[in-house]
């Protein structure tokens, strides 16, 4: 994909000149710094950069890079994303939705691009609930949330990102938190280097309606020992002091502390990210507190090709083959007669 | 060639090949206008096909019918009633009698007319009797044992014999009209090259069925359809849908775009995606989507990243595309959207024609959300305003829907191949890398159109979107902003009057009663008037192709007839439209939703009653 | 009371509250309606916010507002121009001044005029001097130390303390117009009667506001509001969503069904379904479904299984919804459609009001496909028109579409409550269980609907669906059922004129124009006509609630005025649509696409230059 | 759900009047057949029967059956049968449903169904094509099918019924063949009889468009080798002799042969449907051949709360528990004022 830059572009230079409009402390200001980041690191010239998004507060994000952008309608950014990747290859596809935009309108588009493993990185900020609107829950809100469209609790069994992203053959699934700032820049870039659809969920923070609904996992005090970050080719190790970590028991995963019953660093699993199999990548990212770790980092990137190649691909090789080169050698082809 | 008895010659004459979904007519009516065609006459083909992929064997459910018109003069419609009704079963006559000539020729399979099969087409006994059809031209042949006997030495299976019948038919009538076998030889010796045994046994059967006709007393007599004196040039035969698919590559070409169509299969509208996705050799990027929103939003992905962007459907798609063509209007991006109607409302009569979109393509969006509009009115012209829907979209920076319907989709007639470099040049409006700020919704100021630019273009980097902008494409909420917004993209639309041609009338340009008609009714309605000028009543045609906006000429043409009468497959939307648009005129209607075609007679009787009323 | 210096008895008086969007705008502004309305004048409120959750602090974009506008007689609108604007910053001017009347109160705080603050608003250095507002009545009180120095021993760190600024504004406004606080102080005890220090701390704030209103000079003169002879029985607020959402459950109960609605959140429209999800407490299944289709889908399948099915959208999710219209109008199963109307086209302006999804509405479908459209006019009367919409879904088994708009849902006013017993009776034309074989297409002859045979009743079962049917619901390609099941479809709703009320003229029957509205913009355009007919100009106002199909004396009363000016906030849909229905008729257009409501003013002068001219 | 019936109904007292218009051969007609077995044997009334089907050659089937029935669009039945469903949980719902009208235009309705876990029935036909309009390739056909529009072949991954299904949280998934009417009966019997949303995927053959597609697996000759039919608390054993099994090997499971290398029957893994973690259902539902059978039978059938229960449950709760009983109530509620 795309020429090699020579001149280094700097975060500066993805800012855009409009105003941003997230409230104060909303969980997306830091994202939009993470990904300008991570974009100016790949050294890919600004204008082969497209950001596509559907209709949410996180779909406000393209206005804010200064880079070719289209905020869409809807739940429908997965589509357009697809069209504009498969009509130019060439460049760098981003697609930034948030969970109702990808999950409840946007889900069938979303699972299709993943199917088909079309070459583009979407970055799902999953807040747990509708923004835009005002607060009412979505498709990944916890079972009994209250909130303006459930005065009650909701009674809904939501998504898990990652559970549907493997279902539906996904080959690249990471997970991250929007306020931190390393990680993430570490995973946009990944997810931008792997060739296929990247689905990247972002743990984000709504303070205004969904305030703090992922600090049990990922707060200051807790993420050290409720998250583990994969790196692929490492021992699954977590916890303040290292001393944690996850072995196989059977079937399913089960968390050991380092030292007792004479487990050492040795026993634990290595991360194996481009397994094609998607098994322990399952169980991975279904881990959620308290039985387990909630997993971040890149939980599954296996390679394959990509639709956009494949359909160029075959494009070319129809094209030499054929004997028509025209649209004159097409018009005067097959049964055709004269009259004089 | 043979000698004949008695030769008639004719002007035109109609041909219903029908039988069982799986006898293999759609073919062999193809055949028979491919031969007519290379013989010089015009034609109009319509096939006419159970929704059922094999509906019911035996029953009226099951025909399936091919209907052929073939003239010495222009032909404008696959005609109204038939001349020859070629019926492989009892059902086929029960399907199709009422719409055969009074006296018209019968050819039918007796050896298929068995007592299940009678009863299966709803009939007690004797269908000829029944139907009362004494004063007809009634050929009874033993179609099936003939072929059996014909292909006795062939070594097939009876199934595979039998299969063979709809040849032995063919031949028949190939005699009625004293046409030429050669084509249809080297068709089966194309298409069966890997089967020579049972190329042979079509070529057998074929002749069979020839000379059953030549020995037979009951053929006489004999038509002769002289060509039709028709302009130069290379020929070949095409349906609509392959015609709108070619038309859209030709524009591509001409624009120096790639295509790129995003579409869902829908019936009647399939073809086209069908078409496109099998041109690859052409650069055809097609994208089959997992739903018509899909289909649509890739193209208009794609129409983002700078392709000539398609999308085609039938109308129950074209509803699920509104919120999109919403976004299309807004972003200014050009797409063509494609909608071969069909029979509605809701699923409706998914094989049967109507024309009954069009309040949906002019009104059936959100908003102020004005697109344009134009109709293709035969199957060949599928090509020119597919072409014309493209340079629009692309020249304007706007979508177009293009209708067209399922007659003009399915049916074929000649056309005339054009030559490329006679096309009109197509001229999108590129933005060129600069050093100022590209600001996405500058404009041209004579067509209004914004410029298009394209991602990966150095220096232009911008941001759209379905939020109302300012001309540099900050999203703003300032009341004055988008209530300009709001005029420049209506008068955008309305200034592609400005280059689209005034509307033809057909006929003397003035008169008591102007037949006005749009999209696919035209070769009726042309037939019809044109009957009527013969009568020698004061009657001309307009027929629309372009819908919103509406050609300039509009009020000048109508202000000289003294009755106007808007015919339409609905229940009056042009007219309903044109009461909007040119309050100042009186329109009568003449609607039918039957999910087929007008016929002649409907029109000429309306005609007649208008003139003789006043 | 206090004694106050002087005070002025006014007619009516439009008040403006407006600050950032963290300021409490929208609470203060409903506490003094509600506080007006108690004290008994009539009263009509807008709130308008940014689109943003949060827009940037101290900006323009930011601004929140909320107007109230009451009176000694008939409210019909939030007002043009205010009379007091309470501004909480500068940007609250800058946003704000040119709706103020010449010469009107305007209250600011001091003490957020600082440096940054003018500077994002886009001010220099003066806002008063620059914006030249020397003949204003301008009180720039130091509202933020006020109310630190208030609250100065209730230990709340700065920023909590700071929170009832907007109380301490409201308090000042209470004076200015010699409101009692009780209402306001019941409430604080109310919301915060787990925090028994807030409410005080609300309280204290409060009364500081109304005795620093009283102390300073600046606040004379003090205006009286009597309160307005509106007939007598129980009121209260009503906003337009929660009064549709009240209309349908009332109507539910009235038809002896449970409510169904199946919706998907969007702006404006949510309110709907937040309120009927809220009361479960009556029944209502209330299904937040994945999208638009979903939301019609799931109410369609509850419609089937017997239940009054609901769903509500605004425009974009209209389009979404047409496929599924179709669907509705083919099975002839009973839903109502709500679309409240905001700016478009596309996503367009999310939070502003616009009438322009009437050809949506109307038209926005494949096929000959017609559904009921209504409208309502104001908040309150969303009640009504839901309540009737439901009631014409199912009696007549038809989809309707009820039209509300960004202003009425969002708009209160007072509303006399209905007693339930007064409402009229609904009755749906259910099957019952029998031993004669169910034919789903059999109907009433009167209304032409269809028997609702609802699933677990014994032998009934029956299929339906998209495709065309018989009567006996058996799937038909004929050709001459298919038009009798598109005219009957027609029929049936054309029938519903039956059964409305004819269309009322207010003022004079006949005379040189008649002003003709639709929907929402009601409440301007008889505040317009009103002060017109009080002028002594000859004009009348129809304003249209039932839009398909039109009332029947339409013709008759149009014939009787001398000019018809069609005014609406679109480029002039419900005019082409008169033109269509009523060709008869030339039709002045006034119209308005900027997200606003119109004003008096435009009205007006429209009216006068229409009556001037001729 | 539903009285108890005292007479019991037979299959042919399922039979509607229609003329049935599938093709001859089409495994459609087996369908048909198995499910008027089935259903005659729930002792449910005809009366409480909703069939609900979307747009395609399968989605005709409602005609067929003398139930309540409704045909809808294309891709909606999912949430038709949920709003039928939801209205009123007393009745027996089945949604009909082809590969392209659940997993194409349908997909969204589809996963969001599963995650609801509403309890209706969700037959599946998967021809691997889309018949009606005769002949374009489906989400579920395999790479490089040639159809009408892909001349050249696809270039798409297909989805994975089972796998979609678990990743969308479900908790029942079957598999079947049209032809096989014993099994095929006793699949759809448990369907019905399992509380939320089932889904069974049926091996259908389409002999005009996709003929014999499935036949490398379920043809006469083969299929006792290549497939195997679970049966929840059997061990995984198949092969025409019954001398194939499935034992797990590290995170994968592995065919053997019993009686091979000392393997004996007890060996085998015993298939445990009602197990809520889906580690185990995805491998099965994901095997294939060459590499394994192809699992038949209820392979994942999770109890559950349903949504249309919950619903209820709920409305009732806050009935039981507000002041307001009724409109007149609801009016005169909260701030009111008097005018006299
Ligand atoms: C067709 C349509 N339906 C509904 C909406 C209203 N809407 C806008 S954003 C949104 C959901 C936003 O939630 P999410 O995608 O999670 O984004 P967030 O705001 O939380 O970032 C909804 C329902 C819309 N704009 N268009
Ligand atoms: C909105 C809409 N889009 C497209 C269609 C056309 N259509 C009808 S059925 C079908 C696909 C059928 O495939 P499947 O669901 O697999 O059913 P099958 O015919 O194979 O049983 C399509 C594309 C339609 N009827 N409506
Ligand atoms: S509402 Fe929530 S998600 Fe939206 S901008 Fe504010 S904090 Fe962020
Ligand atoms: S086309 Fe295929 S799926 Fe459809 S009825 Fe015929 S055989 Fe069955
Ligand atoms: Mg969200
Ligand atoms: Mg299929």
């Amino acid at each position: 994909m795309a020429e090699i830059l020579v001149n280094k572009l700097t975060p500066k230079d993805f800012k855009s000149d409009q105003e941003i409009r997230w409230c104060p402390g909303c969980g997306d200001h830091a994202v939009l710094n993470a990904v300008q980041r991570a974009v100016a690191e790949l050294g890919i010239p600004k204008e082969k950069f497209a950001f596509i998004s559907g209709i949410g507060c996180s779909s406000r994000f393209p206005y804010y890079m200064d880079t070719y952008g289209f905020h869409s309608i809807h739940g429908r950014a997965s589509a357009i994303a697809t069209g504009v990747k498969t009509a130019n290859p060439d460049l760098s596809v981003w697609q930034i939705t948030g969970d109702g935009d990808a999950l409840a309108i946007g889900g069938n588009h979303f699972i299709h691009a993943v199917r088909r493993n079309i070459d583009i990185n979407i970055l799902l900020f999953n807040n747990e609930i509708y923004g835009l609107t005002k607060g009412q829950y979505s498709p990944t809100s916890s079972k009994g949330l209250v909130t303006k469209t459930s005065p009650f609790g909701t009674v809904e069994e939501p998504f898990s990102v990652g559970d549907l992203v493997i279902g539906a053959r996904g080959k690249f699934f990471a997970r991250t938190v929007d306020a931190n700032l390393a990680l993430s820049t570490q995973v946009y870039i990944e997810a931008a280097k792997h060739k296929g659809t990247s689905v990247v969920e972002v743990l984000q923070n709504c303070v205004i309606f969904n305030d703090a609904i992922h600090d049990v996992v990922v707060g200051k005090e807790v993420r050290d020992d409720r998250t583990i970050i994969l790196k692929h080719g490492q021992p699954m190790i977590f916890g303040k002091n290292n001393d944690k970590g996850l072995v196989l028991d059977g079937l399913k995963l089960k968390v050991i502390k380092i030292g007792e019953n004479g487990v050492t660093e040795k026993d634990l699993l290595v991360h194996d990210a481009v397994e094609a199999n998607p098994g322990i990548h399952y169980m991975l990212a279904n881990m959620d507190y308290p039985e387990y770790p909630v997993a971040l980092g890149v939980i599954r990137s296996v390679p394959g090709i990509t639709y956009d190649a494949a359909v160029h691909e075959q494009i070319e090789s129809v094209k030499s083959q054929s004997k028509i080169k025209c649209m004159d050698d097409l018009l005067m082809s097959g049964s055709t007669w004269v009259v004089e | 060639m043979i000698k004949r008895s008695q030769v008639i010659e004719k002007e035109e004459v109609v041909i219903r090949f029908s039988g069982d979904s799986g006898d293999g007519m759609q073919l062999t009516g193809t055949l028979f206008s491919d031969t007519a065609a290379l013989f010089g006459n015009d034609l109009s083909t319509f096939p006419d096909y159970p929704a059922e992929i094999r509906a019911p064997q035996g029953t009226v459910g099951g025909v399936s019918g091919f209907q052929v018109h073939l003239g010495h003069s222009e032909i404008n419609t696959p005609g109204d009633f038939s001349d020859v009704l070629v019926a492989m079963n009892p059902a086929a006559i029960k399907a199709n009698i009422k719409w055969v000539k009074d006296g018209g020729t019968i050819i039918f399979d007796k050896d298929n007319f068995t007592e299940k099969n009678i009863e299966k087409a709803g009939y007690e006994k004797d269908p000829i009797a029944e139907e009362k059809l004494d004063g007809y031209n009634i050929i009874d042949a033993p179609i099936s044992s003939m072929v059996k006997e014909a292909l006795k030495d062939f070594g097939l299976d009876p199934k595979s014999a039998l299969r063979t019948k709809n040849m032995f038919a063919l031949g028949m009538v190939y005699w009625l009209f004293d046409r030429k076998l050669d084509y249809t030889e080297k068709y089966f010796e194309k298409k069966f090259h890997n089967k020579p045994g049972i190329a042979e046994a079509n070529k057998v059967a074929l002749r069979a069925g020839y000379y059953y006709g030549e020995t037979i007393e009951a053929l006489r007599p004999v038509y002769k359809i002289l060509p039709a004196p028709i302009a130069k040039g290379t020929y070949r035969n095409i349906a609509g849908n392959s015609a709108a698919a070619w038309g859209f590559m030709a524009a591509a070409e001409k624009a120096n775009l790639q295509i790129f169509i995003g579409s869902y299969p829908i019936t009647p509208a399939t073809g086209i995606l069908e078409e496109l996705a099998a041109h690859k050799d052409l650069g055809v990027i097609s994208v089959q989507a997992e739903d018509e929103i899909a289909g649509i939003c890739t193209a208009l992905g794609a129409s983002f990243a700078g392709k000539l962007a398609i999308t085609t459907t039938s109308g129950p798609g074209l509803a699920l595309k509104s919120e999109a063509i919403g976004l299309a209007v807004m972003t200014e991006l050009p797409i063509v959207i494609v909608d071969v109607q069909r029979g509605g409302p809701s699923t409706g009569l998914p094989t049967k024609t109507e024309q009954a979109d069009l309040f949906q393509a002019l009104f059936g969006r959100n908003g102020e959300c004005p697109v344009v509009v134009i109709a293709a009115s035969t199957p060949s012209d599928c090509f020119k305003f597919a072409y014309e829907a493209a340079k629009i979209a692309v020249e304007h920076m706007t979508p177009v829907i293009l209708l067209s319907d399922s007659y003009l989709a399915n049916g074929t007639e000649p056309w005339r191949i054009p030559e490329m470099k006679d096309l009109p040049a197509i001229n999108p409006p590129i933005a060129e890398s600069g050093s100022v700020p590209f600001h996405p919704y500058k404009r041209d100021c004579e067509k209004l159109s914004r410029y298009w630019a394209i991602p990966g273009t150095k220096g232009l980097e911008h941001r759209i979107g379905g939020l109302e902008k300012t001309t540099k494409g900050t999203v703003s909420y300032v009341p004055e902003n988008h209530e300009h917004m709001v005029n420049i993209r209506d008068e955008k639309v309305k200034r592609v009057a400005n280059f689209i041609p005034d509307i033809d009338v057909y006929g003397k340009q003035e008169g008591d009663l102007l037949v006005v008609g749009w999209g696919g009714s035209y070769g009726y309605l042309i037939t019809a008037v044109r009957e009527l000028q013969a009568e020698g009543r004061s009657v001309s045609l307009v027929n629309f192709n372009y819908i919103n906006p509406l050609p300039r000429n509009v009020k000048d043409v109508f202000s000289r007839f003294k009755n106007i009468l808007v015919c339409e497959l609905n229940l009056g939307q042009f007219a309903g439209y044109l009461r909007m648009e040119h309050q100042e005129f009186a329109y009568e209607q003449l609607n039918k939703v039957q999910g087929l075609p007008f016929t002649i007679r409907d029109i000429k009787e309306k005609c007649i009653k208008i003139l003789e009323d006043k």
